[in-house]
């Protein structure tokens, strides 16, 4: 599904952020991405979402070798990717059903079909009664759960999460990680980077954890 | 707040509701106008050019210079109504009437003084069509008869004139070509500037799946609404800035250019200012964008 | 220091988001502001430090009706109030530094001297080697610090955080709360809004918690 | 990366890394030059005016038509001579030398047979100054000596020459002015556009106390930058256009316009052009802001 062979990352000519990290994720697995703020989670999952290429090294996604990929082709790869942002990235002046309707309509779909499933996703989200608001109106977690909503609802076979517990409590955050076992268990493979290290202890799925650019793998387990 | 369905299909990036880029169509607009009244200049010269061509191609007028010896200036001009009667290339000669050349110098010497005076004679010549006509040699003959007469085949005049409506044409085209070059160099300039403005919202656009072509599609679109407006108005400027000269023209009677008012083919050309221009913006904005991202990760 | 009389909130013509609240802050607190995402805890904050005016009711801020006050007399009360945003809110083309010198900047004071304690400050949130580097190069969490520190230079009387913990891990945060407390300690009214009830529970200050748009003061403790 | 200490003073707002908002200097620019071209040439007319007004103003012409008798033209313009030199209002008269009529005409009849024509005969009479001169009466008692003789003291055309340049020199303040609104108005919209664009900075500065007028002074100094370049590249223009058509004018010597290029204020009024440009957009650029700032909390 996922695998890194000796992949380094560098920001221009700054040192390198993230050193010689391989492995590999199995289809329908659930990681949890850890480290300290800095660490280098959100330029790891960069590489994943496909936003930009490693320094050295290779990433394969979907055994396609993305680092020799011509331009032209990331889209169709990238419609397999969910991803919600640390910083959410809507569209400030799109209505909320718009904002989580965009990967489907990027791909050509009748906007008929495409607002309906949206507007289904959101109520499955808690945010029902905001389909028409602008993201500048809603609060903190309410963004981050149209975010997730945006991310999930291309189907897609990889989903990549940036502190999705972040900015809601906890009895949200559990709620969110029910969300995210249940898709997992439909086939998603997943890969949430966090700083809640209790979502992690009381998970079953095994942790990733950055250090001084190197990645460790603790508690080999259930995927 | 929108209601579900009433947003423009294509509008993810919002660039219709960019005010900043609108100068744009004020651009476009000046330089359609430009490209009109440039094109509409030409098109009265080059039809000017047919009518002049027409009334004084094929006339030559000979000109006998006053004597103060009226008996031997009616002989000059007889001898060379013989002469021209002669000559292949000429079809008909007839002398001006005395009326014309006093009608110059009354005012001058007062209608009185006028009568009582010398004049030269005109006559004025019509050439065969299709026969080469030598007016050099002509003068020479004719100056046998009258001495100091002088042969003008309009030539000089006519073909400076058609010289100066055809680099009126040329000058023209250059116009239009330098218009459209500057139309797309600041439709993308300002796409340019657009991408910068927009570049978080492209990301998100590129990192849900959306290909390059989608999102150069929304600039082209957007550069095709502003640049319809602004040359549609422009060349509608044009066009009435041509019109009002006409009127102008006709009412003082001023100007002897005919201006191509009625001409479908000036028209025509015209009219399709405002699409090239459309045409124009919208390719190099698709292009500029296309172009752009792919620099880009 | 701080005081609501009755306040009530709604934006536009939608529902009251905060209805009727009254409570106060003695000089030198410390609290918690806890509640569901969307409860309206950003709202809130955002009347203490003069974003908006509320739609009924009285907020008085160090004795002084801020609900009556001209807008000219706005700016030399909003330098009493350093702000931690939920989303950071940097000038994203100005250098870290620059960010965090940006309250004394405006007052008028003399680069050299505002450089130099800037540097200082970036030095103690642990951003000492990032003094020059552009927001958008930042990690989440190292953004959230260049906020702490750009709200504290001006050395405000009443500091606002909200979620400022939203992004680190649970070392940071502990750190922060640290700080903050320090600074508490110093004199400085603060008002901090959490999803981190661990935080609030090891915590010996109070808890302001909101829910439906009342306000509960629950824990009155040591402040 | 910037080190510390490059940046400017007060550029919080990045309004200097606005490409989107460079149009600005352009649309001065062009009203610049429009605003040197009319001050130019209202100038121009100005000088010309008190040029032809010292050379024509205190001179009449008197014209004695011609007549076939020699003697008796010679005898009227004796007997007009007179009268002139009993007139209280006229200085001394004059009558100008055949030959100035006879070069009028050779080129229509033929130098050899103008010289043997009856011509008119002109006299220069320069008036007294300060002494109301009636041109009317004055011809009414010279026709008693020579029939048909006209008196002209150039006062029409001169009168007529004046109002124009009157006229040029108000459309030239009115150009002025619409082109001060016109740039007033620009730079507003710009600064609006400026303000939408970095609405969110500008929150931020408040929200660190920053009061109304340092962020206004930001958008002024903004504008100020755009509008001196755009100024002085279009009044820079504009002078070349004035400085090329004046060489044109003095080469071909085509035109009796003396234009400007020497007087000292009318080189001070166009260097004023760009300085009241840049304080126009300065100005606007702070009262937009400030007026636009006072309508948000
Ligand atoms: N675009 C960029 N240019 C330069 N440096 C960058 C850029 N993005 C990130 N960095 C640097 O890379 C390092 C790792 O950043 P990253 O955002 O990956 O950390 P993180 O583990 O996600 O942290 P956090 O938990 O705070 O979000 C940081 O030191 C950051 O300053
Ligand atoms: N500018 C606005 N216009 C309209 N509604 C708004 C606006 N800002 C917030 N709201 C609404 O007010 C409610 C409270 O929002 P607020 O941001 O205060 O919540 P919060 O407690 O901070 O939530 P979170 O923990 O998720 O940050 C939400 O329902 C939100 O949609
Ligand atoms: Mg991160
Ligand atoms: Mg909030």
């Amino acid at each position: 599904m996922v695998s890194f062979e000796r992949v380094g990352l560098r920001y221009g000519l700054g040192p390198e952020i993230l050193r010689d990290i391989s492995f590999s994720l199995a289809p329908g697995s659930l990681h949890f991405l850890t480290g300290a703020s800095g660490a280098g989670k959100s330029s790891l999952l960069s590489l994943l979402y496909l936003a930009r290429k490693p320094s050295r090294g290779t990433v394969k996604l979907f055994g396609e070798d993305v680092t020799a990929i011509a331009r032209r082709d990331l889209p169709p790869l990238r419609r397999q990717i969910g991803v919600v942002f640390q910083d959410f990235r809507l569209l400030d002046h799109l209505p909320v059903i718009d904002n989580v309707a965009l990967p489907l309509r990027v791909q050509g779909i009748a906007d008929s079909q495409v607002r309906e499933h949206a507007a289904e996703l959101l109520a499955w989200v808690g945010l029902g009664d905001h389909l028409n608001a602008l993201p500048p109106t809603l609060s903190g977690g309410q963004k981050q759960r149209v975010a997730i909503a945006r991310a999930v609802i291309g189907r897609p076979r990889l989903l990549i999460a940036d502190e999705p517990t972040g900015n809601v409590d906890d009895r949200i955050a559990v709620r969110l990680m029910r969300l995210f076992d249940e898709l997992n268990r439909l086939g998603t493979t997943i890969v949430i980077a966090t700083h809640n290290m209790q979502l992690v202890q009381e998970s079953r799925h095994p942790e990733l954890r950055l250090d001084g650019g190197a990645l460790y793998q603790t508690r080999k387990g259930a995927a | 707040m929108k209601g579900p369905g009433a947003e423009l299909k294509g509008s993810e990036l919002g660039l219709e509701r960019d005010r900043e880029r609108r100068w744009i169509a004020g651009v476009i607009g000046t330089l359609s106008l430009l490209a009109a009244l440039a094109l509409g200049l030409a098109l009265a010269l080059s039809s000017a050019g047919s009518k002049w061509r027409a009334d004084f191609e094929g006339i030559a007028t000979i000109e006998i210079p006053a004597t103060p010896d009226p008996a031997r200036q009616a002989q000059q001009l007889r001898d060379v109504l013989d002469i021209l009667r002669l000559d292949p290339a000429i079809e008909t000669a007839q002398a001006l009437p005395r009326e014309r050349a006093e009608a110059l110098l009354a005012p001058w010497l007062g209608a009185e003084n006028v009568r009582a005076l010398p004049l030269p004679t005109l006559v004025d010549a019509r050439l065969k069509k299709g026969v080469v006509f030598d007016a050099g040699a002509l003068e020479s003959t004719i100056k046998t008869a009258a001495p100091g007469a002088q042969v003008d085949d309009h030539a000089r005049w006519l073909g400076g004139f058609l010289a100066v409506a055809r680099a009126a044409g040329i000058v023209a085209v250059v116009v239009v070509i330098a218009v459209g070059i500057a139309a797309a160099g600041a439709v993308g300039f300002a796409t340019r500037a657009g991408l910068a403005m927009h570049r978080e919202a492209v990301d998100i656009l590129h990192l849900v799946g959306a290909e390059d072509r989608y999102i150069a599609r929304q600039f082209a679109r957007a550069a095709l609404r502003l640049a319809f407006v602004g040359s549609a108005i422009g060349t509608g400027a044009g066009a009435g800035v041509l019109a009002g000269a006409y009127m102008l023209a006709t009412a003082t009677g001023a100007l002897a250019f005919p201006l191509p008012t009625l001409d479908p083919l000036g028209w025509t050309i015209l009219a399709a200012v405002p699409l090239a221009a459309t045409l124009v913006a919208a390719i190099s904005a698709y292009a500029t964008v296309m172009r752009a991202l792919a620099r880009i990760v």
